[in-house]
């Protein structure tokens, strides 16, 4: 297993060597502080880049060429163990980016630079462990470590109900990840304690179908058991209706670049831990659970965009539009089909770009009016205008709009039309429903656009100036994003069919 | 059968260092009465003859385990661990008995006396082989404990600490009394070792008068770890005592309780009898209330030192995870546990003695805004902090995680679950106090009093086990690992 | 005839008056009087046990010990509740109920 | 015919780069940008042209197609296979559309260099035009479903950004929000439609769909309970309903004009509406299997004559001409729920460009009507009058149109609207199913007649009722960009441009029978002929259609027995008569009322006044739609839900735990202060002693208590033995 490459350690990292010297600057040197982690995370996404184009997309499975690993506690038989296959490629080429972008849209913090950038890397250099290891135990470290940046993020840069977000945001991601604590250690006995006990790719491939367990007289699969509890624990994240509670607090409360970070990196991490441990690990019982999965998948489509529907702060809007994207995400994992494994993960991808693009656009806005509000709470317009105010502003917002609604040449279309298509054979009836959370996608986000971007210009929006090159700078590179991947997918489709198409087969099989 | 007397203490060096310690402290505090003079001194000593305890039980950390003083003592590498974090966490405690006002400047030597006694209670303690010695070293540990919460003379609450831990220690004491009558009665011995190879075939009649006899027995045991439902004392207490002292409790006597409980479980209830499935039992139940309770307790508190004190009641119910599952994995994880308590309890206690010092109280309030003030001991209670509620990578997080190991290698999944759910619960209020440091502004522009640059660096230093441990763990869990009990 | 069971309901009773005491008499000094009852159940007890079924010393050592222990304990209890007496001039149990959540 | 992806793809790339060009430099070079686009569809036009004279002159073979795909992606893993083909299908009926949607769009085009040139996003029009022509193009040439809906949501955003032009309006955002949502009703369904058809055909290019249709993969397929055929060819004609603004989703047509009037004239005339019919045209197989084409009739019929009832009272030059786009593009369902196929693709044709001409027309005189006062162009009739002197180009050219959409014979949309009425009417007379159909299909024409020679004689005739603006506008002078595009679209509204003879059934021949060139071009698909049908690959090469070729040859019998032949020109004959009687007399009452004044239309309001109040609201459905559903259903709903879900569900359920544990806390409080103070301390009984068993973890602070607790706690285990 010892890989000769170090380029997936240099990528992990890369972020915390950045949190090192944003320590070492002294905190008087805000610029000092800001460039610094720029180039860290240029570096950092030059390296995803470089190993996108070392990656062989015809292996399915993990790239040996890339794998490191090295003994970590003996007796446990954890080891570091990293690797990258085409489910966490794409997955890791969004943080390089979306983190990149985030320093940028992030130069105009000034409470507490140091902390905000240190922080910031932090983050990102959790993130991606989560997306590198192949090592359980790791893997659980690297996802815990992430609510510390984050809540730190959200609570000291927050808007005015920061804490109560940060602590909520915090409070329900450990809950889910206390489940997912014990199936790893469960999961770890099944195997034997054996030193690939906690390798991520040992435990795949269902080598717990026919285990039983016990509890209170009663007999227990054990892998529906422990499927149960790492779909909370994922589902969290996600989140799956009921759990989504966090996310609006979260979304709304924390700071723009952390917002994006959250919605464009984190909810991914929910579905990537489908991707990558659930349904390798328990394939019969995510086939069991498919319907299940499917079912809330659906409600969570409808009830995000219903919900989002009713808000009237922009930021909100775009929270629950998100619960309702990444609904179809669940969808295209409930179907079990090449196609709507293929589209929930370019979904995964996309929404990535498009919802970042709408949180940057927001954050962009914020910067000039300091309310998000699209109707007051007196009743009165929040904006209005803003197409006349801000032309380039409005151009890109419709990009990002029309890209996260689902349209045709923008990157949205083409992963709900693969999960439509793998879904439909199975699930008619979700599928016809889920298609009015489409119908529903649009509605909200086009009256939102209406109220907030036609119209007269009111007099509070007069003073608002139209993007400065920076904002334009770090836009740029996810207009392109969302338009390239919307016409021609298949740069990111072709990384991950492979193993996308491997999992599917072992699903298959049950 | 055990060794001769003469050839008995060689072998029980750590515990006569810990001892002459004790009584040179008493000759220099006589000596230098009302005299400024013996503070130097008495630290010096204090620090030396830990120093050197604990060195010794270093070495003897890697020798086979014997029993010793006809066999009424064992001496095994389990007990030495135990006694290791016991002996580091009476220094903890001295060292901030030295830099708190909230014991008397006079009465700082007096501290450290009986420190230096109750360790040696709490060392014979673990390594008590009958129930003779079991007692006195409860005892020992119990009495100067009742002295030490009133050490702050003149003050009520401290004074009513006191006494309700002297009476609740008595009770306690008398009932296990009563219960060892029994068990002494029925087995016809006070020994341990001897009782081990009985229990797995007794009649029934004879169960039947045990069991109840074993629960009177862990009534005092339990009192001692402060688990639910015998807990009630300690957040009194606690809150009554002076910080160093409760820093002292939340260490020494718990690990000491522990470590006999453990042996205890691992010696006589190790089979499948119906007294040890009784004994196990409760004791899960035990565990899983003591977590609930003392977390969900927690939460509502206004003083940290009282929060803190419900937050010890929930680490001893997580604890107790380790001995319920009867296993060396189960021992492995209670001493590791316990190791990473003793630097996250030390380092805590540390910081709010020096709230306390400077505002008089220690309630939530007062830490608000601390990190723009005092930034590394605020990350460092950041971490404890987190490390406490179990988040990794900090030492907190593999503690659990080895507990979590070993319950769940029984299938013990619901107590897996209890346990964590209550580490969700114990994150929020661990958080509060992240919160209150780190998202509100301070209420006042006072500095922290006595945060020299020895004192940071000290709570640095404290804090660096805490993160080490949890990322480089592998040597830590091997000793722990090698730690056995003599005979099982 | 003065059996085993005659000894064990006396130090059952003494031990059932102990915890009665303790938990009804609102006087600290009773209180302790309580404890003593109590562990002199048990030291009864042990003398009981070693005088009818075992025949060895083990037993005597305890009750010999209970009663040096007992002695030190109420000699600090007293003392503590001498401090308390100083402070609060009471020595009723419920005025020490400063300390509560 | 050798064809070469470079003579095919131009007609779509080329409008499509200059709107990607057009995008970036639109801010600094307007002028350039405005050029870089009419320029691109005339090319567009002109290879439109190419393909178009070699399918009509060229083979005359009513089967000939060009069809070539290449692969988009291949998501295709060990045995499971997925493969999204996109590609290109040729035949006659898209070579009509390449050249009717260039043709017109390049009209257009070239109005509005004069409309809009004073406008302050001259520029920026042209951009989304040239988009809105590419969609469109690439609608036309999809040989798949998906690339279709693909196209179709484009136009739809095209159609969302050109409505909402005038951003600055408040109505504008209203209306483009409506034109997008209702149409995206439609598009969801045309999906859900092409989910269906895949899982049954793994695949949905028109001649697989055509293929399975023919070899019965249809049959015993079901998609909730009903059979699939119909479920597929019902949510694609939803698709068609949205798009083409059917009833009952015709409300966001009208509302449309509040974009620029040549964008009106794009929308209504050669694109976006054109797209449903087309597309209700290429699936007629499956509709028609689905057993669907009733449905199809019966919705074609109530939208052509409720739209004719409305636009009998509409005041707005524009919304007159809205209407009427509603009415004619149900008389096309019409003829696909009739199965006159031909004709209703015909009519798609001629409506495209006489309605193409009306609006510009229309544009033409809102344009030169300034209003001083208000700074704005003026599109009430009320206010017109008497215009014809003052715009003879105008007048002549809108002359033209209107006399063909009435169906005056001779013109086009006689030659197309008869057939459709007349095969209606066979329908009718076959099935009793189909007599509500025919009958309102038939009353529509009366009403159309009339409301179209209502707007002229208002427009142009009579005196003019507002002296003061009339007076302000200048004289119509000939200029190429504003009567060049009228004039030569109003000269095909000729019904010989399309059928060789007046009626379009054969009576009354004027020309030859090779002028029946779009009757022998464009015939049902013969599915049957796809059985054996395989794909080919994308290339460079020149692909031949796998067909025999046989010269298509006019056959005046329909391929008909000689007596049902007999029967079917009998009927035709008898429509026919009916249509132009039906016709003069929708004129005469127009100009009895306006010209004459003989008969006074405020009676005949006052006489319905309830109905007129109905028609004025469009039957109300707006009311209903936004009133009924959207404000008193849908916000209602949301906001309950939004409601539940922080208000109650994430206050309650999720935080709630912190609050039990609060209100446990001050019970526990309560019960010490009450319970113990009061009762335990006075009397220590043993139901007090049960009561604090509760209280086990109540700090109370008092000691005894916790040495209860003690007791009890063994009591209770040892019970538990």
């Amino acid at each position: 297993m010892h890989g000769s490459s170090h380029l997936l350690n240099w990528i992990l990292w890369m972020p915390f060597i950045g949190v090192l010297g944003n320590l070492i600057i002294p905190s008087k040197k805000a610029n000092a502080i800001r460039w610094w982690s720029l180039i860290n995370t240029a570096i950092t996404f030059i390296l995803t880049l470089v190993l996108y184009k070392q990656f062989d997309t015809s292996v399915a499975g993990m790239q040996e060429a890339f794998n490191f690993s090295i003994p970590w506690i003996k007796q446990f038989n954890i080891f570091y163990t990293v690797g990258v296959d085409g489910i966490s490629l794409p997955m890791i080429l969004l943080t390089g980016l979306l983190f990149f972008i985030c320093i940028l849209s992030s130069w105009t913090v000034e409470k507490s630079v140091k902390g905000y950038f240190a922080l910031f890397l932090f983050l990102q250099g959790s993130v991606m462990g989560v997306f590198l290891s192949l090592d359980f135990f790791l893997f659980y470290v690297f996802w815990e470590v992430m609510l510390i940046p984050m809540f730190f993020l959200i609570g000291i840069w927050g808007g005015e109900n920061r804490e109560y977000a940060a602590v909520k945001f915090f409070l329900y991601t450990f809950f889910g990840s206390i489940l997912m604590l014990v199936g790893m250690v469960a999961l770890y006995y099944a195997k034997g304690k054996g030193v690939d006990a906690f390798n991520i790719l040992a435990l795949s491939g269902g080598h717990f179908t026919d285990l039983k367990l016990s509890m209170f007289g009663t007999e227990f699969s054990f892998s529906k058991l422990f499927f149960v509890f790492m779909f909370i624990g994922f589902a969290i994240k996600v989140p799956v209706f009921p759990f989504h509670t966090w996310l609006p607090h979260a979304h709304v409360q924390a700071p723009t670049a952390v917002s994006v970070i959250l919605a464009g990196v984190l909810l991914k991490m929910g579905t990537y831990g489908f991707l990558r441990i659930a349904y390798p690990i328990f394939p019969a019982a995510s086939v069991h659970f498919a319907d299940c999965i499917a079912w809330l998948g659906l409600i969570n489509v409808i009830y995000g965009a219903f919900c989002a529907m009713a808000q009237t702060d922009v930021k909100k809007l775009v929270a629950y539009s998100s619960v309702s994207h990444m609904g179809f995400v669940m969808l295209g994992l409930a179907a079990m089909t090449i196609q709507g494994m293929n589209g929930a993960v370019l979904q995964m991808f996309n929404h990535g770009t498009s919802t970042a693009m709408m949180f940057l656009l927001i954050g962009i806005l914020y910067e000039r009016s300091h309310h998000r509000w699209i109707v007051r709470p007196d009743g009165s317009k929040g904006f209005g205008g803003l197409y006349t105010q801000l032309p380039k502003f409005s151009i890109v917002f419709i990009i990002a709009m029309f890209a996260s609604m689902g349209l045709p040449g923008l990157s949205g279309f083409i992963s709900e039309a693969l999960i439509f298509l793998g879904i439909y054979e199975k699930y008619t009836t979700i599928t016809v429903l889920a298609l009015l959370g489409l119908l529903l996608g649009a509605a909200y986000l086009l009256w939102m656009f209406k109220r907030m971007f036609f119209g007269d210009v009111i007099e509070e929006c007069k003073s608002y100036t139209d993007m400065n090159k920076r904002e334009i700078a770090y836009m740029l590179p996810l207009c392109v994003a969302v338009i390239v991947f919307g016409i021609y997918p298949s740069p990111i489709l072709n990384i991950m069919k492979a193993s996308v198409g491997k999992l599917v087969t072992l699903l298959g099989t049950y | 059968m055990g060794l001769n007397y003469l050839v008995s203490l060689g072998h029980y060096v750590p515990e006569l260092i810990v001892c002459i310690t004790m009584f040179s402290l008493i000759l220099i505090e006589a000596a230098h009465d009302k005299d400024a003079t013996s503070k130097p001194l008495i630290g010096l000593t204090s620090f030396i003859g830990l120093i050197s305890a604990f060195v010794i039980l270093v070495l003897n950390l890697s020798k086979p385990g014997l029993s010793i003083f006809t066999n009424s003592i064992v001496i095994d590498s389990f007990g030495t661990f135990a006694k290791i974090i016991m002996v580091l966490g009476t220094l903890g405690a001295i060292y901030i008995a030295e830099q708190s006002s909230d014991i008397y400047q006079k009465l700082k030597s007096e501290f450290s006396i009986m420190a230096m006694g109750v360790l040696v209670g709490g060392m014979l303690l673990t390594s008590a082989n009958n129930m003779l010695l079991l007692y006195i070293g409860l005892e020992t540990l119990s009495i100067l404990s009742y002295v030490m919460a009133t050490l702050k003379k003149n003050n009520e609450r401290s004074g009513e600490a006191g006494l309700k831990y002297s009476l609740y220690g008595g009770i306690s004491a008398g009932i296990m009394l009563f219960g060892m009558s029994h068990v002494f009665g029925v087995l016809g011995t006070i020994n341990f070792s001897e009782m081990a190879t009985m229990i797995p075939n007794l009649t029934s009649d004879q169960m039947l008068i045990l069991i109840p006899s074993f629960l009177l027995f862990f009534v005092g045991l339990g009192y001692k770890i402060a688990c639910v439902p015998f807990h009630m004392w300690s957040p009194d207490v606690y809150e009554g005592s002076p910080i160093p002292v409760t820093a002292f409790f939340a260490i020494v006597p718990k690990i000491a309780g522990m470590a006999v409980i453990a042996r205890l479980t691992m010696l006589l209830f190790n089979n499948d009898s119906l007294l040890s499935v009784s004994w196990i039992g409760a004791l899960s139940v035990m565990a899983a209330l003591t977590m609930t309770v003392g977390n969900i307790s927690a939460i509502g508190q206004r003083s940290v030192k009282r929060m803190l004190a419900y937050s010890s009641i929930g680490h001893a119910g997580v604890m107790l995870l380790g001995i319920v599952v009867v296993s060396e994995i189960g021992l492995r994880s209670l001493l590791f546990y316990a190791f990473t308590y003793l630097f996250m309890t030390l380092v805590a206690f540390y910081i709010v003695s020096f709230v306390n010092d400077t505002y008089g109280n220690d309630h939530f309030d007062r830490f608000s805004g601390l990190i723009y003030k005092h930034p590394i001991m605020t990350i460092s209670m950041i971490i404890v902090m987190f490390s406490l509620a179990g988040i990794p990578p900090l030492s907190g997080f593999v503690a659990k995680f080895n507990i979590f190991s070993a319950v769940v290698a029984k299938k013990y999944y619901v107590l897996a679950i209890i346990a964590g759910i209550n580490s969700v619960i114990s994150l929020y209020y661990y958080m509060k106090i992240i919160r209150l440091m780190v998202f509100k502004t301070s209420e006042s522009e006072n500095m922290i009093l006595g945060l020299t640059l020895r004192n940071q660096l000290i709570i640095g230093a404290l804090t660096v086990p805490v993160v080490t441990l949890g990322v480089f763990w592998e040597k830590i869990i091997g000793v722990a690992e090698q730690a056995t009990l003599l005979i099982q | 005839m003065i059996t085993l069971s005659s000894y064990l309901m006396i130090s059952l009773a003494l031990f059932l008056s102990g915890l009665v005491v303790m938990i009804s008499r609102k006087n600290i000094i009773a209180i302790l009087l309580g404890i003593e009852l109590i562990l002199n159940a048990a030291a009864l007890n042990f003398v009981a046990y070693t005088r009818f079924v075992n025949d060895n010393i083990e037993g005597h050592i305890m009750s010999l010990f209970i009663i040096v222990i007992a002695a030190a304990e109420a000699a600090v209890g007293l003392g503590i509740v001498i401090r308390f007496f100083q402070m609060r001039e009471s020595i009723h149990i419920d005025d020490a109920a400063q300390l509560q959540s | 015919m050798d064809y070469t992806i470079w003579a095919i793809a131009p007609i779509v790339l080329l409008p499509f780069f200059a709107f990607v060009i057009n995008a970036f430099i639109v801010k600094k070079f307007t002028k350039l940008a405005v050029t870089i686009s009419c320029a691109a569809i005339l090319g567009s036009f002109g290879f439109a042209s190419k393909v178009f004279s070699d399918f009509v002159f060229g083979k005359y073979a009513e089967d000939y197609h060009i069809h070539k795909v290449f692969n988009w992606f291949d998501l295709s893993y060990g045995s499971q296979i997925f493969k999204l083909d996109m590609g290109i299908y040729i035949d006659n009926m898209t070579a009509v559309m390449l050249f009717m949607v260039t043709g017109v769009a390049s009209l257009i085009h070239i109005f509005s260099t004069y409309y809009m040139a004073e406008d302050k996003r001259f520029g920026r029009f042209f951009v989304y035009m040239s988009l809105f022509t590419s969609a469109m193009l690439g609608l036309v040439l999809s040989d798949n479903l998906l690339s279709v809906f693909i196209f179709w949501e484009l136009m739809g955003f095209c159609s969302y950004s050109l409505i909402g032009f005038y951003y600055e309006k408040e109505g504008a955002g209203n209306a483009s929000m409506k034109a997008f949502m209702t149409t995206r009703i439609g598009d969801v369904f045309f999906l859900l439609g092409i989910l269906a058809i895949w899982s049954v055909v793994g695949n949905v290019t028109f001649v697989d769909i055509y293929r399975a249709i023919s070899d019965g993969s249809f049959n015993g397929a079901f998609a909730l309970g009903i059979p699939l055929a119909t479920f597929a060819g019902f949510s694609i004609f939803m698709g068609t309903i949205g798009k083409s603004a059917q009833f009952p989703l015709q409300v966001w047509l009208p509302d449309a004009m509040f974009g620029p009037t040549p964008c009106s004239a794009l929308i209504h005339a050669a694109t976006m509406v054109a797209a449903g019919v087309y597309l209700s045209l290429r699936m007629y197989p499956l509709m028609d299997a689905g057993n669907l084409t009733t449905l199809i009739a019966y919705i074609g019929g109530i939208t052509a004559f409720g739209a004719a009832t409305i636009a009998l009272v509409q005041t707005d030059i524009k919304a007159v001409l809205a209407y009427s786009t509603i009415s004619q593009l149900g008389y096309m369902v019409l003829g696909v729920g009739v199965g006159s196929y031909n004709a209703a693709f015909m009519h798609l044709i001629t409506h495209a460009v006489f309605k193409a001409c009306l609006f510009l027309s229309a544009g033409s005189v809102i344009h030169s009507l300034h209003d001083h006062h208000t700074h704005e162009h003026v599109q009430d009739m009320p206010r017109m009058g008497g215009l014809r002197k003052k715009m003879p180009y105008t007048f002549w050219a809108m002359m033209f149109c209107t006399l063909a959409i009435a169906g005056v014979p001779f013109f086009s949309g006689f030659v197309s609207k008869d057939r459709i009425l007349g095969d209606a009417l066979i329908m009718g007379i076959a099935s009793k199913s189909y007599i509500i159909p025919a009958l309102l299909g038939f009353a529509g024409a009366l009403l159309t007649a009339f409301y179209m020679f209502r707007m002229m004689f208002l427009t142009f005739f009579g005196e003019p009722r507002d002296k003061d603006l009339y007076d302000h506008t200048k004289k119509e002078t000939f200029s190429l960009n504003r009567n060049f595009p009228l004039l030569l679209l109003s000269v095909f509204t000729l019904g010989v441009f399309f059928s060789g003879s007046l009626t379009g059934q054969g009576f009354v021949k004027v020309a030859g029978e090779r002028y029946e060139w779009f009757k022998v071009l464009i015939t049902k698909p013969k599915v049957e002929k796809f059985a054996s049908y395989e794909r080919q690959p994308w290339g460079n090469t020149d692909i031949k259609s796998n067909f025999q070729l046989s010269k298509a040859e006019y056959d005046p019998t329909y391929g008909l027995p000689a007596k049902e032949a007999h029967h079917v020109h009998h009927w035709h004959l008898v429509g026919a008569l009916i249509s132009i009687f039906i016709a003069f007399t929708g004129i005469f009452i127009a100009y009895m009322m306006y010209i004459k004044k003989a008969w006074n239309p405020g009676r005949w309001v006052s006489m319905f006044t309830r109905w007129y109040r109905a028609l004025q609201n469009k039957y109300y459905f707006d009311d209903f739609y936004i009133g009924g559903i959207i404000k008193k259903g849908l916000l209602p709903l949301n906001n309950l839900l939004a409601y539940i879900d922080m208000g109650l569900y994430d206050r309650y359920a999720v935080d709630g735990w912190e609050k039990v544990n609060r209100a446990f806390f001050t019970v526990a409080k309560w019960f010490d202060n009450i319970v113990v103070d009061t009762v335990a301390v006075d009397g220590t009984g043993a139901s007090v002693r049960l009561f604090n068993v509760v209280l086990r973890m109540v700090q109370s602070g008092k000691i005894q208590l916790y040495f209860m607790i003690i007791v009890f706690t063994l009591v209770g285990f040892i019970w538990t033995l």
